[in-house]
């Protein structure tokens, strides 16, 4: 199975282990991911903020050179990535005036976008595509009493994404029962975690996050699991600023990719779990003894 | 500038404040107030259009996690686009507030593209440079544009320090315990990244235009 | 009636209307009445203020016997509005009516147009077109059906009950269909009535009673529509009785059997408790059902599942033998001249907005929950209590649950605000617990209803204006803990509130039914949009469908409350006793025929016809249309290879001439 | 054809119960289409008979639009599968005259739908008017001045109309 692949900004910084865990579970899964040539930043939120018209041609840019690449689907991590090329696509199809700026654009770059690329998610792909029959096949180290609190955030499920419900997505639950982990109930799971707002109005973003790990932590979960780069450094980053606020909330936070890779009997140090400010706890005992931590 | 009646101010210090002389503020609104085609030139933005038919439930705002931070509702500030009230919407900080989640547009009853209509409005606030000068998110905004047309790419750490320093560089130094843990986990890195083909990139981005897919400008 | 079928001296009379300002605001009438007045044969041209009115009607009869006309053309609103007025018109100045044309310049263009010359070209063209057409006119005879003057009434909730009786009456004999084994709907389910209060058993019971046994209504529960062939004065239904394994005229209702059957413990959810408690296989619907007789549950049953019980059930009924498992889907076919669909609505399924948390926490209920919960026979004999049997010391209501919504439904349903104050209302006299209802608009346009909704503040009971945006049970402060919190926009107050509460009721809305496409299709109905039927008229024929002789009431038709469900039940019914009172319907002669000489006997119109209205006869090889049968369709004219099959009012040559004439005028 | 001032001109055929009462409902709720189609009301759209639609281009339309009801919906149980039928015969026969698809439609549109008559009258007109016009009539002109050597005096004399209704007397 082969798949373009757009890692997005972020996966180069900031989520880095999001990046480090994902590449060798797909490879483990034997899925190829051919990087895209060349790609740029998608523009995110902040640049709708600045000019629609330019948010177009940017994220544009990136489907017309997987048009190019080839017919493989356009696969995408990061959840703003996701939502930003998924926007574009309806956009450029609903709009004529935006596929007329898109259109002039591209083609000063001798660029053209046809609107065949297929962009999806690793959490859509992996259920529908790989399927977890076989997801369960490579589990060798069950994640069994593992309380795993999904956290799916908002922009993979909302509104663009066809693969999952808005309100109560369960992709990433059944994935992860089927790792062997106790998925607990967790309403919050489609509730923004701050975005940027963490950074520029702490007072207002870092309660939304503080509100997410102590409803993880008063539901008894042993670690949240994320799709986001940005949820998962909300999540995991600013625990001294939250306990110094609201008092403490201590839950680590990592990438399903991440859990996967355990399951999967993957090293640690592959996984990129040591990049957590707030590590995970060793999995429960009667897992062969292995030290995950700083 | 913003409404400094409307600013983050507490509640407990206004109470004071009105223990020591009552203010009070005239809040009529005249026809002359409006800037009549205000919400029309909204209106017709790309995915805007279903405004006309809010029927001002609140979905939207109660929906909106942050709604409680913000001066109007998100509600309110639909009333007050289709009522062209321009000036207050855009001195608002409410669509500085929204962090893109989407809820509101996912529940709407009436199927209103909110957090569109959010972009709408702040690309007018940034166009008029009606913002709070040293208001972060708009700062953010303007960084991150700039640094995506000049090297493709964004260096969140690098886009961090700008902001810092074009903002309230003293956050920086009390947020040292995170830049701190950063580079213990191996994530500080402020070598810029950039994509190789940036020459065409920025013409594609010159050849957009300016918010070409904007409607004109009403008189 | 005037004789006069000569194509050869042909005056036409043109008379364009301007509708005051509907027409003439967009089309220059003056104009077009100039343009006509110049196409060969028309002699005289008009333009009036409204044709329709009786001087605009005076005016043609005047024309007709002083200008000699013998073809009139009039270019107004919609035929489907006032072809029959205007050809009662021409009928009364002398003129066989069908010796007239009529032209739609209102509906198809001065208000479909926005350019005054473009549309005034279109009047132009399409009346170009008629005065074409109608030199082809012949004057032709309506022929009488008579009308079977028995009724069919589909539906045994208050709208069919209603209407059966009314029908009932008159004197004529009506058959009321109803699917499930009792009469009474919905209304049944329900404890009080809005906005009097009065008691919904108190009132609809002695209508049920009557029903049963009125000497006029063949009552037939459990059964089902099946085939409707015919038309109007002239229906043969099919119904399918289905075996409810108890004779009906045997059983006394002594419940006897309930008590024996094999299953000790009531098992199975309750339908009309909405699940809140349990019957047996063999069961009564409730207290006052008509039929007053059990029913068999086939699904259920032991005996009718394996064969294999020891039927204790039999054994308990001794000798009445009202218990019968012999009994068979039986189909019965019945004939009759008019009928009255009030097949009602369906409630909409709260678990579809997952945000209101249905099924998810127990104390979110819908409101015919509560209204069965409020009800003194209802399982929990009138009280109103949490799953824990506490009463509840809060409870929120959320209205317009799947109504207003683009994602579900997006009509109103009209009922719930008023629906959800009279709830409220009884929340308060059984508890004392706090009630807040959550609302967007509060709709009480009904009499009485303003009222209501006054009293409902004055007993103190908090009206929140905003849709709720989530329903959840994670606290943020120590009031919330083991509560449910609802969270909403105070859109009056100008911020967002959480509110703890014990209940949340759901004022879920009104869909149509899940077979209502089948049951259109059956009777030969439109549907709107949302899947409502389709009223022939929204104002003026507002319970007539497009097929004569099939009216609707009730729920099935839109959303309504009981007086207003009544009210068209009764006018169903009396359009339905109309026809059938005046014995015989007019047909219009648009019927097919055949041109023997021209005819091949080629046989291919014969399997055309839907309605089996054409013959092949065999003695001079030619086929042969049945007036009777034939319902003016056209199917079989525009097949026939020879041309030999001709359509009265929509001959050939009409329609030609029609072409010619649309295109005449560049 | 090269005239500046030209508008598509399109008739329509609509069956009583369902296109043309929508029509009606397009009409009530006051929604604005373009003003080039004639609408010609037939009590099913069963009658349409081919030869309706050959006569309406001869005499020059440039497009012809067919509105019935949706099928199994039809007033008269089945008048439109006829349709269809008949609808696909005649599209090859046009193919082969080299009138575009576009220029004659079949659409199924309920009386609720008001909205979808506009719709379709919009999009039909945009279409034609891409297409440009037809101008059949001086069309056949042509045709018949090269036909006119070989065939027998008289026959290229002989009117439009009888002509079309022979050639699809057995669509």
């Amino acid at each position: 199975m082969k798949y373009s692949y757009f890692p997005g900004c972020s996966l180069k910084g900031l989520g880095r282990s999001y990046e480090e865990s994902l590449l060798p579970v797909m490879k483990h899964l034997g899925v190829e991911l051919a990087e895209l040539d060349d790609w740029n930043c998608c523009g995110a939120t902040a640049y709708m903020s600045v000019d629609e018209g330019k948010a177009a041609v940017l994220a544009a840019r990136n489907l017309a050179i997987a048009e190019k690449a080839g017919p493989e689907d356009l696969m995408t991590p990061c959840s703003a990535c996701y939502l930003v090329l998924n926007k574009t696509q309806h956009n450029i199809a609903d709009y004529p005036e935006i596929n007329e700026t898109v259109r002039r654009a591209l083609g000063s770059a001798k660029l053209a976008y046809n609107g065949t690329v297929k962009v999806r998610h690793p959490l859509d792909m992996l259920i529908n595509d790989i399927g977890l029959d076989v997801i369960k096949e490579k589990v060798v180290r069950p994640l069994k009493g593992l309380k795993v609190a999904p956290y799916y955030g908002c922009q993979v499920v909302r509104p663009y994404a066809t693969f999952d419900d808005a309100w109560n997505p369960t992709t990433m639950d059944r994935l992860l029962a089927t790792l062997g982990a106790e998925v607990v109930p967790y309403p919050l799971k489609t509730k923004c975690c701050g975005g940027s707002l963490t950074g520029t109005v702490p007072e207002a973003g870092l309660r939304l996050t503080y509100i997410l790990l102590k409803e993880a932590v008063r539901r008894g979960a042993d670690v949240i699991a994320t799709v986001c780069p940005l949820c998962q450094f909300n999540l995991d980053a600013y625990h001294d600023q939250i306990e110094q606020r609201w008092g403490p909330a201590r839950v680590a936070t990592v990438y399903f990719s991440q859990l996967m890779g355990l399951a999967f009997g993957l090293a640690p140090e592959q996984l990129g779990l040591k990049r957590n400010f707030i590590p995970m706890k060793p999995l429960p005992a009667q897992q062969p003894a292995q030290k995950i931590s700083v | 500038m913003w409404d400094n009646k409307r600013g983050l101010s507490t509640g407990a210090t206004a109470r004071n404040r009105y223990t020591i002389m009552m203010r009070v503020n005239r809040t009529i609104k005249y026809e002359g107030d409006r800037v009549r085609g205000f919400g029309k030139e909204i209106m017709s933005v790309s995915g805007c259009e279903r405004l006309q038919s809010c029927i001002q439930c609140g979905t939207c705002s109660g929906t909106c996690p942050l709604s409680i931070y913000m001066d109007f509702s998100p509600r309110q500030v639909m009333a007050l686009v289709r009522a062209d009230f321009k000036n207050e919407v855009l001195r608002s900080h409410t669509v500085w507030l929204c962090a893109s989640c989407y809820a509101c547009t996912t529940e709407c009853p009436r199927q209103i593209r909110i957090t569109d209509i959010m972009y709408a409005l702040k690309q007018r606030a940034i166009q008029e440079g009606i913002y709070p000068k040293r208001f972060p998110i708009p700062v953010l905004a303007k960084e991150f544009y700039e640094m995506v047309r000049s090297q493709g790419r964004i260096t969140e750490m690098l886009l961090v320090m700008k902001l810092f320093y074009k903002t309230d560089w003293l956050a920086a130094l009390s947020s040292w315990r995170l830049g701190i843990g950063m580079m213990r986990t191996g994530r500080f890195e402020l070598r810029p990244e950039h994509i190789e083909r940036r020459a065409e990139l920025a013409g594609m981005l010159d050849s957009a235009g300016n918010g070409a897919a904007k409607p004109k400008e009403t008189a | 009636m005037n004789t006069n079928n000569s194509n050869g001296d042909v005056r036409i009379g043109f008379y364009i209307c301007h509708c005051g300002h509907n027409i003439a605001g967009m089309v220059d009438c003056a104009a077009v009445a100039q343009y006509i007045s110049k196409l060969p044969g028309v002699a005289v041209s008009r333009d009036y203020k409204y044709m329709c009115s009786d001087p605009g009607q005076e005016l043609i009869q005047q024309d007709i016997r002083e200008h000699k006309l013998n073809r009139v053309v009039v270019a107004s609103c919609s035929p489907l509005l006032h072809e029959h007025t205007f050809r009662t018109a021409v009928a009364a100045g002398g003129l066989n009516p069908y010796f007239f044309q009529m032209v739609n310049i209102r509906e198809h263009d001065s208000w479909v147009h926005t350019d005054r010359a473009e549309a005034t070209a279109k009047a132009k063209s399409l009346a170009h077109a008629a005065v074409c057409r109608v030199r082809f006119h012949r004057a032709l005879e309506t022929t009488r059906v008579p009308i079977n003057p028995d009724v069919l009434v589909v539906g045994g909730g208050i709208a069919g009950i209603h209407a059966a009786l009314t029908v009932a009456n008159s004197g004529k004999k009506v058959f009321l269909v109803e699917r499930d084994p009792s009469i009474g709907g919905h209304m049944a389910q329900f404890d009080k009535t809005f906005p009097t209060l009065d008691c919904a058993a108190c009132i609809l019971t002695p209508k049920m009673s009557a029903v049963r046994a009125h000497d006029n209504i063949t009552l037939w529960t459990y059964s089902e529509i099946v085939k409707v062939s015919g038309y109007v004065g002239n229906y043969t239904v099919t119904v399918k009785r289905k075996p409810r394994y108890v004779n009906e005229e045997l059983c006394v209702g002594c419940l006897e059997c309930i008590n024996a059957c094999i299953f000790k413990e009531a098992k199975f959810a309750d339908e009309f408790n909405v699940g809140l408690s349990k019957r047996k296989p063999i069961y009564i619907p409730f207290a006052q059902a008509v039929p007053p007789v059990v029913v068999i549950d086939p699904e259920r049953c032991l005996q009718v599942r394996t064969g294999k019980c020891k039927k204790t059930c039999l054994e308990a009924c001794a000798d009445r033998k009202a218990i019968d498992f012999a009994q068979k889907e039986e189909l019965v076919e019945i004939k009759v001249g008019n009928i009255i669909v009030a097949t009602g609505f369906k409630l909409f399924d709260a678990k579809r907005i997952p945000e209101y948390g249905y099924g998810l926490y127990p104390n979110v209920v819908t409101a015919i929950e509560l209204e069965r919960l409020v009800n003194s026979s209802g399982p929990t004999a009138g009280e109103i209590v949490l799953r824990d049997g506490h009463p509840p010391k809060s409870v929120g209501m959320i209205l317009c649950v799947g109504s207003r919504d683009l994602k579900t439904n997006r009509w109103c349903s009209r009922t719930c605000c008023m629906h959800s104050m009279k709830l409220a209302q009884l929340v308060r006299e059984h508890t004392d617990a706090d009630v807040t209802v959550f609302y967007m608009d509060i709709r009480a346009p009904g009499k009485g209803y303003e009222e209501f909704y006054d009293k409902s503040l004055k007993e103190g009971i908090q009206f929140v204006r905003g849709r709720v945006a989530e329903v959840t049970d994670w606290a943020m402060a120590p009031e919330e803990e083991g509560k449910l919190v609802i969270r909403v926009e105070d859109t009056l107050a100008g911020f967002v509130r959480r509110i703890p509460v014990d209940m949340i009721v759901l004022a879920a809305g009104m869909e149509p039914q899940a077979d209502a496409q089948a049951v259109r299709r059956m009777f030969n109905m439109s549907c709107g949009t949302e899947g409502w039927f389709l009223e022939k008229h929204p104002k003026l024929a507002p319970v007539s469908t497009f097929t004569d002789g099939v009216f609707i009431a009730g729920c099935c038709q839109g959303p309504k409350d009981i007086p207003d469900a009544v009210a068209q039940a009764g006018a169903a019914a009396a359009e339905a006793m109309a026809l059938a009172d005046k014995g015989f319907i007019e047909q219009e002669p648009n019927t097919a025929y055949i041109v023997e000489a021209d005819c091949s006997g080629c046989k291919s119109c014969l399997p055309l016809c839907p309605y089996t209205a054409i013959l092949f006869d065999d003695a001079t090889q030619k086929a042969r249309i049945i007036q009777a049968l034939c319902k003016g369709c056209g199917t079989c004219v525009a097949a026939c290879p020879s041309g030999s099959i001709q359509q009265n009012l929509f001959e050939d040559e009409e329609i030609f001439s029609e072409i010619e004439g649309v295109l005449a005028y560049v | 054809m090269s005239d500046l001032n030209w508008q598509p001109r399109i008739v329509a055929f609509f069956c009583n119960w369902c296109t043309y009462t929508a029509a009606d409902l397009a009409g009530v709720s006051r929604l604005k289409y373009a003003p080039n189609v004639r609408v010609i009301r037939l009590m099913c759209s069963g009658r349409v008979d081919p030869q309706f639609i050959l006569d309406a281009l001869a005499q020059g339309a440039d497009g012809v639009l067919i509105g019935g009801c949706h099928l199994g919906d039809c007033h008269y149980v089945e008048g439109n599968y006829k349709t269809i039928r008949r609808f696909q015969l005649l599209q090859r026969l046009l193919r082969d005259m080299g009138i575009e698809d576009q220029r004659v439609r079949l659409e199924w549109i309920s009386a609720s739908e008001g909205e979808r008559v506009k719709t379709v009258i919009n999009s039909m007109v945009e279409q034609v008017r891409a297409l440009g016009p037809l101008n059949l009539p001086q069309r056949r002109e042509g045709w018949d001045r090269e036909m006119a050597p070989h065939i027998e005096p008289g026959g290229a004399s002989q009117p439009a109309r009888q002509r079309a209704q022979a050639e699809v007397a057995h669509a």
